[in-house]
């Protein structure tokens, strides 16, 4: 592979006092790629997202999307440099209405719009997203799966480079699964990045082009989604080692 | 001794603290009332111990006896009548908290009003167990050690309640998690009214033992009510130990400023320290973070 | 009276959008009425409801008892109109416009204490109403009197407070009673600072030796460091310019920690009855602000009135002399012959009045007959400063120790 | 415009014009009613601009209503008068920057003891610093400044915290503070600078009320710490925001006029049981209108956004907003 990666993470480390939650990881992740950040749980995949989100700061490590260190810089440069995020308890602006909530997305960084264009610009990503008719209702409102979508519509407000997407498909039924899926699959067509903490196995083998495996805050894997599964050391890790 | 003296009287100030600021904790650690009313509780049962010491002879610590429950039970009906209609419409903390500030807001207008109409606006004091033991050449009034005394018993007596016993549990689950603690079978809402009653009972009493050495009068409740949110913040919201802590450290800052430094400047200096420690730690001395 | 004053407050609020038309007042008054606003809830309710509101409704009631005050031919009783400021300047400013403005008062009292007296004199200047402070004391007053020429004070300067106190200190080193270490303490509010500032200078003139200075945020009943450091540097003379409730525990604690100088002085408070019902025997020997002369005949029977008509004994500084400004201010609307206020005021200004505290004439609007020094002895707060002055007594040095 | 904000507007300007008129016609009490809900419309109005959206419940409003009247009493005779309120205003801004920087990252109950205790840290210093270095705690402020001034700078005042108001609605500011309101996080992963926001708004909130008791201090002849940092202030202020509703711009309004009326109708005719009236109507009020007064007046006037469920049911999306 030529090209230049549009994420480059190079020894990332995370400690909370005692406790190491990441510990010296790397990876990278190309553009039109979608990468799936996988581990049993409490293998540091959710910190790793705020690590790269900007939500929490590195202990150690860089991170560079694309020239730029990102590692330690607030939230919201990193949002405004081309990253965004949904959240693993889905997290919407609960007061405000849908339409309201993707102008929130539209309205920061290079590129921002305000007034009539970014009504505009909402309408369209809650089309996108499959909640047009549900504009005027405010967020706190809508069902869970509502709000997944919301949260999707908003996060492409910010027009991301790269998107974070936090077991994004969890909760969902087979059907709307099936939708979520192509959804994102559909995403990826416009030529958005994403790496994706995820659990259901079928969306992961769909979807992603590239697993990287965590356990106990380290890498263990970095591979195409089969080769990855069906590594020993990622099946022990997540069947527990019972030969220790 | 200078340094005895300051450290005796930081001892005895900062116990008062603590004792001042215990039924707090529990009314807002765990029953999630900001009661705003709860400075004129305590000068209400200062001039309910005046009136039985002065109208009818009665000691203070036999006061306690008859005041205390009496609060208990009051604060009890107070959380059922009351607060529980607000408790019931919140649809979150948040909500609850800005219900509650209202509604205590009123309440402490009602509890100072019926004190106007009953002692007037005029200062009152009796003198009880102002006796003083000697320590080191440092006197110390009896009245104030029994009210140290108190605090540390107090806090350290419910703190052992709360953590060694299943009711104990019980109410700190619903300081926790009102939610969880209700599917784990905990009746949230009885569990809450006695917190809320026995931080009552608490302020009751510790309003009486304060009453033995302070000069009071209708309007002080104010004071009382802030000096408490200041030390139940500073310890971390529910947290007893916390609280005797936050308690004694201010009473200890105070004095070795009131004795090393400048007297103008004890309030300063303890307002200052408690900035300094949400500065520091957000969440109080022993507060966790929450989610 | 209610439902008038109902129909008014109605017509307040419509004034904010239309004119606001007071109801018309007789022409031929049948009452005086008098209006005031004194602090019954706040932080000044101690002060006011010890020295102010009781002699407002003593006067009242035996005037009223007595049929009224004689204008020209006439006996007209007092109709009183009485709010509560909750101490707040603000509410006191709009408490006494409501008192000119609504209820068309013929005259207005005073409230309580330096900053509200202060805040509303401005008020009453523009309205022309005479005003008669008694519980303001400050450096300020010769200046304000010069300001607002109906203003009238029976409080003195805080200097002259501090130069009466060092006058007795240096009568009583004169006499070899006491030596020259002075430890001062003083609320750090206007009058304690006044005070103190006043009394530095007066101390360092006289020769005294200033052991300790310290000044405590106000509302402090805390003291006990202060008393420990004053203690352990064993001075002569001690002196708190202090508040109703830190004068209480500063002597308490001074008590309990055996604080026992020559000369024990607390400021306000000293003179309240809540002081002696508090400290009993243990009084005897305490100098404070104020006094009386327990032995002229108008007070003793004022005393007594005021005991039987309100159940309570008045305070022994400011409550007499509440009670002979208001006693000024009758006798004043009486020689004028009218309800007319510019014609009242002048007679305040010009005449000699005869009040339980005496004679009484204003010197630019500022009464300076007062005591400035009182001191507990045998259960009474006897004068002792102005020294030199007829009542006067002799200081009692030194205080016997505290039991 | 629609017909409902044009009523708004209307009633806004009617009523500020009848406060500016109090002075020419009214008595000298009706320009003391007016002077006192000016006041207070202005306080809690600019308390809810920061207040309001963020959620972050501020006690520190004395501060700088103390800071402004103070501004006044030191070098209130010195400098021209506009000199000393443009003075006020930015000492406030100042303090409040400071401030700020060091508190917003508190939430709840943290921030709003932490803000009480800023105000009386403030009056302390302040305390300390003329008992020891100024010679008198007091200061007496003697301004030719007449009443009527007062009310009409206090007009001039209120209007421009509304047009403030309206304009951080509609600003890029105000959304951010609404996003702040409801999920902090949420907004710093949009890209929102939730700090610098924060801190722009209530440094804002803080100039403004600088400002009014910078206004109202020549009203008082007098002034000590213990006046100027009065903490009443406070709490009064955040309980007609909240009874009123801070969430809307005209909400905190809705909270001073009853709240002013009643406080001035319960001292003009029961002075010796104002507490306990007051605490029951005040109870009363807190039960009977729930969502605040600015929630009961939607209910009846119909609500600006559609945000209630039975209104938006199957909801075709409006064709005019997009």
């Amino acid at each position: 592979m030529t090209r230049a990666p549009i994420l480059t993470v190079d020894g990332l480390s995370k400690r909370f006092g005692g406790l190491v939650a990441v510990d010296g990881l790397s990876f990278s992740v190309y553009p039109g790629e979608i990468v799936g950040l996988l581990g049993p749980n409490g293998s540091g995949k959710t910190t790793t997202m705020h690590l790269i989100s900007g939500a929490l700061k590195p202990s150690a490590g860089s991170i560079r999307l694309g020239g730029d260190e990102i590692a330690g810089q607030p939230p919201y440069r990193i949002a405004r440099l081309g990253i965004a995020r949904t959240f693993q308890l889905v997290r919407v602006l609960g007061s405000m209405t849908c339409l309201e909530n993707v102008q929130a997305g539209l309205a920061f960084g290079p590129g921002a719009l305000a007034g009539k264009a970014a009504a505009q610009r909402a309408h369209a990503l809650l089309e996108r997203v499959g909640m047009h008719p549900l504009a005027d209702r405010p967020a706190g409102e809508l069902t869970y799966l509502d709000q997944t979508r919301l949260e999707l519509a908003r996060a492409l407000a910010v027009r991301p480079r790269l998107l974070l997407l936090d077991e994004w498909l969890a909760g969902l039924n087979p059907s709307e699964l099936v939708e979520g899926i192509a959804l994102l699959r559909a995403l990826r067509e416009d030529g958005i990045t994403m790496v994706l903490v995820e659990h259901v196995m079928d969306a992961i083998r769909s979807l992603c082009d590239r697993c990287v495996v965590m356990n106990a805050g380290r890498k263990i894997a970095d591979a195409q989604p089969e080769a990855a599964l069906s590594d020993p050391e990622v099946v022990r890790a997540y069947l527990g080692d019972d030969d220790a | 001794m200078p340094i005895l003296d300051a450290l005796l009287n930081g001892l005895t100030l900062g116990g008062m603290y603590a004792l001042v600021a215990v039924g707090l904790t529990l009314q807002y650690g765990v029953a999630r009332i900001m009661n705003l009313a709860y400075g004129e509780c305590l000068i209400a049962a200062a001039f309910a111990a005046y009136w039985l010491f002065s109208g009818l002879g009665l000691s203070p610590l036999l006061g306690l006896g008859l005041v205390v429950p009496l609060a208990f039970a009051l604060h009890w009906l107070l959380y059922r009548l009351l607060l529980v209609p607000l408790v019931r419409r919140a649809k979150s903390r948040a909500a609850l908290e800005v219900d509650s500030i209202l509604a205590t807001f009123g309440l402490l207008f009602i509890v100072e009003g019926i004190v106007l109409v009953l002692f007037g606006g005029n200062y009152y004091n009796y003198a009880y167990l102002a006796g003083v033991l000697d320590i080191g050449g440092t006197p110390l009034a009896y009245n104030r050690l029994l009210a140290l005394g108190f605090a540390l018993v107090l806090g350290l007596g419910l703190y052992l309640l709360l953590t060694r016993t299943r009711g104990g549990t019980a109410l700190r689950a619903v300081a926790v998690d009102p939610v969880a603690a209700q599917l784990v079978a905990i009746d949230v809402r009885a569990a809450a009214a006695l917190a809320f009653a026995l931080g009552g009972a608490l302020v009751a009493a510790s309003g009486v033992l304060v009453s033995m050495f302070l000069t009071f009068n209708a309007a002080m409740g104010v004071v009382f009510t802030m000096k408490a949110l200041i030390v139940v913040i500073m310890g971390g919201v529910g947290n007893l130990a916390g609280c005797l802590v936050a308690g004694l450290l201010l009473g200890f800052a105070e004095s070795f400023v009131a004795t090393y430094l400048d007297p103008g400047l004890t309030i300063a200096v303890n307002f200052a320290l408690f900035l300094f420690i949400l500065i520091v730690r957000p969440n109080g001395l022993f507060g966790r973070a929450s989610a | 009276m209610k439902l008038r004053r109902c129909s008014k407050i109605l017509a307040v609020t419509a004034a904010l959008a239309i004119a606001g038309l007071g109801a018309a007042h007789a022409q031929q008054p049948s009452s005086i009425r008098i209006g005031y606003a004194v602090s019954k809830t706040g932080p000044y309710a101690g002060g006011a409801t010890t020295t102010t509101l009781p002699n407002y409704q003593l006067w009242v009631k035996e005037i009223n008892d007595a049929g009224g005050i004689k204008v020209g031919d006439r006996r007209l009783p007092i109709e009183v109109v009485e709010y509560d400021d909750r101490s707040s300047s603000e509410e006191a400013v709009r408490a006494i416009e409501r008192l000119i403005n609504q209820d068309k008062v013929d005259f207005v009292l005073a409230p309580w204490g330096t900053a509200l007296n202060l805040a509303v004199g401005p008020v009453l200047d523009r309205a022309g109403y005479p005003h008669l402070a008694v519980t303001s004391v400050s450096d300020m007053i010769t200046q304000l009197s010069k300001r607002w020429k109906n203003a009238f004070f029976f409080g003195d300067t805080s200097a002259n407070y501090a130069r009466g106190v060092v006058s007795v200190l240096d009568q009583l080193r004169k006499d070899g009673k006491i030596g020259d270490t002075v430890a001062m303490v003083s609320v750090a509010d206007q009058f304690g600072i006044e005070l103190s500032k006043a009394a530095q200078a007066a101390l360092d003139k006289a020769g005294f030796k200033l052991v300790y200075n310290q000044n405590y945020p106000i509302g402090t009943q805390d003291l006990q460091s202060l008393v420990n450091e004053m203690r352990r540097r064993n001075p002569d003379v001690v002196l708190a310019f202090s508040y109703p409730p830190d004068t209480i525990a500063f002597t308490d604690q001074a008590k309990a920690l055996g604080l026992n100088p020559k000369v024990f002085y607390t400021a306000v408070g000293t003179a309240f009855p809540l002081y002696k019902q508090r400290f009993g025997d243990n009084i005897e020997g305490v100098m404070g602000t104020g006094g009386i002369n327990p032995n002229s005949p108008a007070i003793k029977d004022y005393m007594e009135r005021h005991q039987k008509a309100l159940g309570k004994e008045p305070d022994r500084w400011l409550s007499p002399v509440t009670y002979a400004s208001l006693q000024v201010l009758q006798q004043a609307i009486e020689r004028a012959g009218t309800l007319d206020r510019q014609a009242v005021a002048k007679e305040i200004r010009s005449g000699t009045f005869d009040t339980i505290v005496g004679q009484i004439s204003l010197q630019d609007q500022v009464y300076s007959g007062g005591w400035m020094v009182g001191q507990w002895q045998n259960g009474e707060f006897q004068a002792i400063a102005p020294l030199n002055r007829d009542g006067a007594r002799p200081a009692l040095v030194p205080k016997p120790a505290w039991k | 415009m629609t017909l409902r904000q044009l009523l708004l507007l209307t009633a806004g300007v009617g009523l500020l014009a009848a406060a500016a008129l109090t002075p020419l016609i009214g008595s000298g009490y009706a320009m003391s009613m007016a002077i006192n809900l000016l006041m207070f419309t202005a306080l809690a109005t600019a308390w809810a601009l920061f207040s309001g959206p963020t959620g972050y419940i501020s006690l520190a409003t004395v501060a700088f209503f103390g800071i402004g009247a103070y501004t006044v009493a030191v070098v209130g005779e010195a400098l021209p008068w506009g000199l000393v309120l443009a003075l006020a205003a930015g000492l406030g801004f100042l303090v409040a920057l400071v401030v700020g920087l060091s508190t917003l990252r508190l939430r709840g109950v943290y921030f709003v003891i932490f803000t009480f205790g800023l105000a009386e840290l403030i009056r302390q210093l302040v305390t300390w610093y003329e008992a020891n270095h100024a010679g008198s705690v007091g200061r007496f402020v003697f301004l030719d400044i007449s009443q009527a001034q007062i009310v009409w700078q206090l007009t001039a005042v209120t209007a421009v915290v509304f047009l403030l108001g309206a304009l951080l609605q509609r600003s890029r500011l105000g959304l951010t503070l609404r996003m702040i309101g409801d999920d902090e996080t949420v907004a710093l992963h949009c890209g929102a600078n939730t700090t610098a926001a924060k801190l722009l708004a209530f440094s804002l909130s803080a100039a403004l009320m600088a400002l009014v008791g910078a206004i109202v201090a020549p009203r008082w002849t007098y002034l000590d710490p213990t006046i100027a940092f009065n903490p009443v202030v406070s709490f009064q202020v955040l309980i007609m925001a909240l009874l009123g509703g801070a969430g809307r711009l005209y909400g905190p309004l809705l909270g001073v006029i009853p709240l002013v009326l009643l406080f001035e109708y319960l001292s003009a005719h029961f002075p010796n049981h104002f507490s306990i009236l007051l605490g029951v109507t005040f109870l009363a009020i807190v039960y009977l209108v729930p969502n605040g007064v600015a929630g009961l007046a939607e209910r009846y006037l119909g609500r600006p956004r559609p945000s209630q469920p039975a209104a938006a049911a199957p909801a075709q999306p409006k064709e005019g907003t997009s």
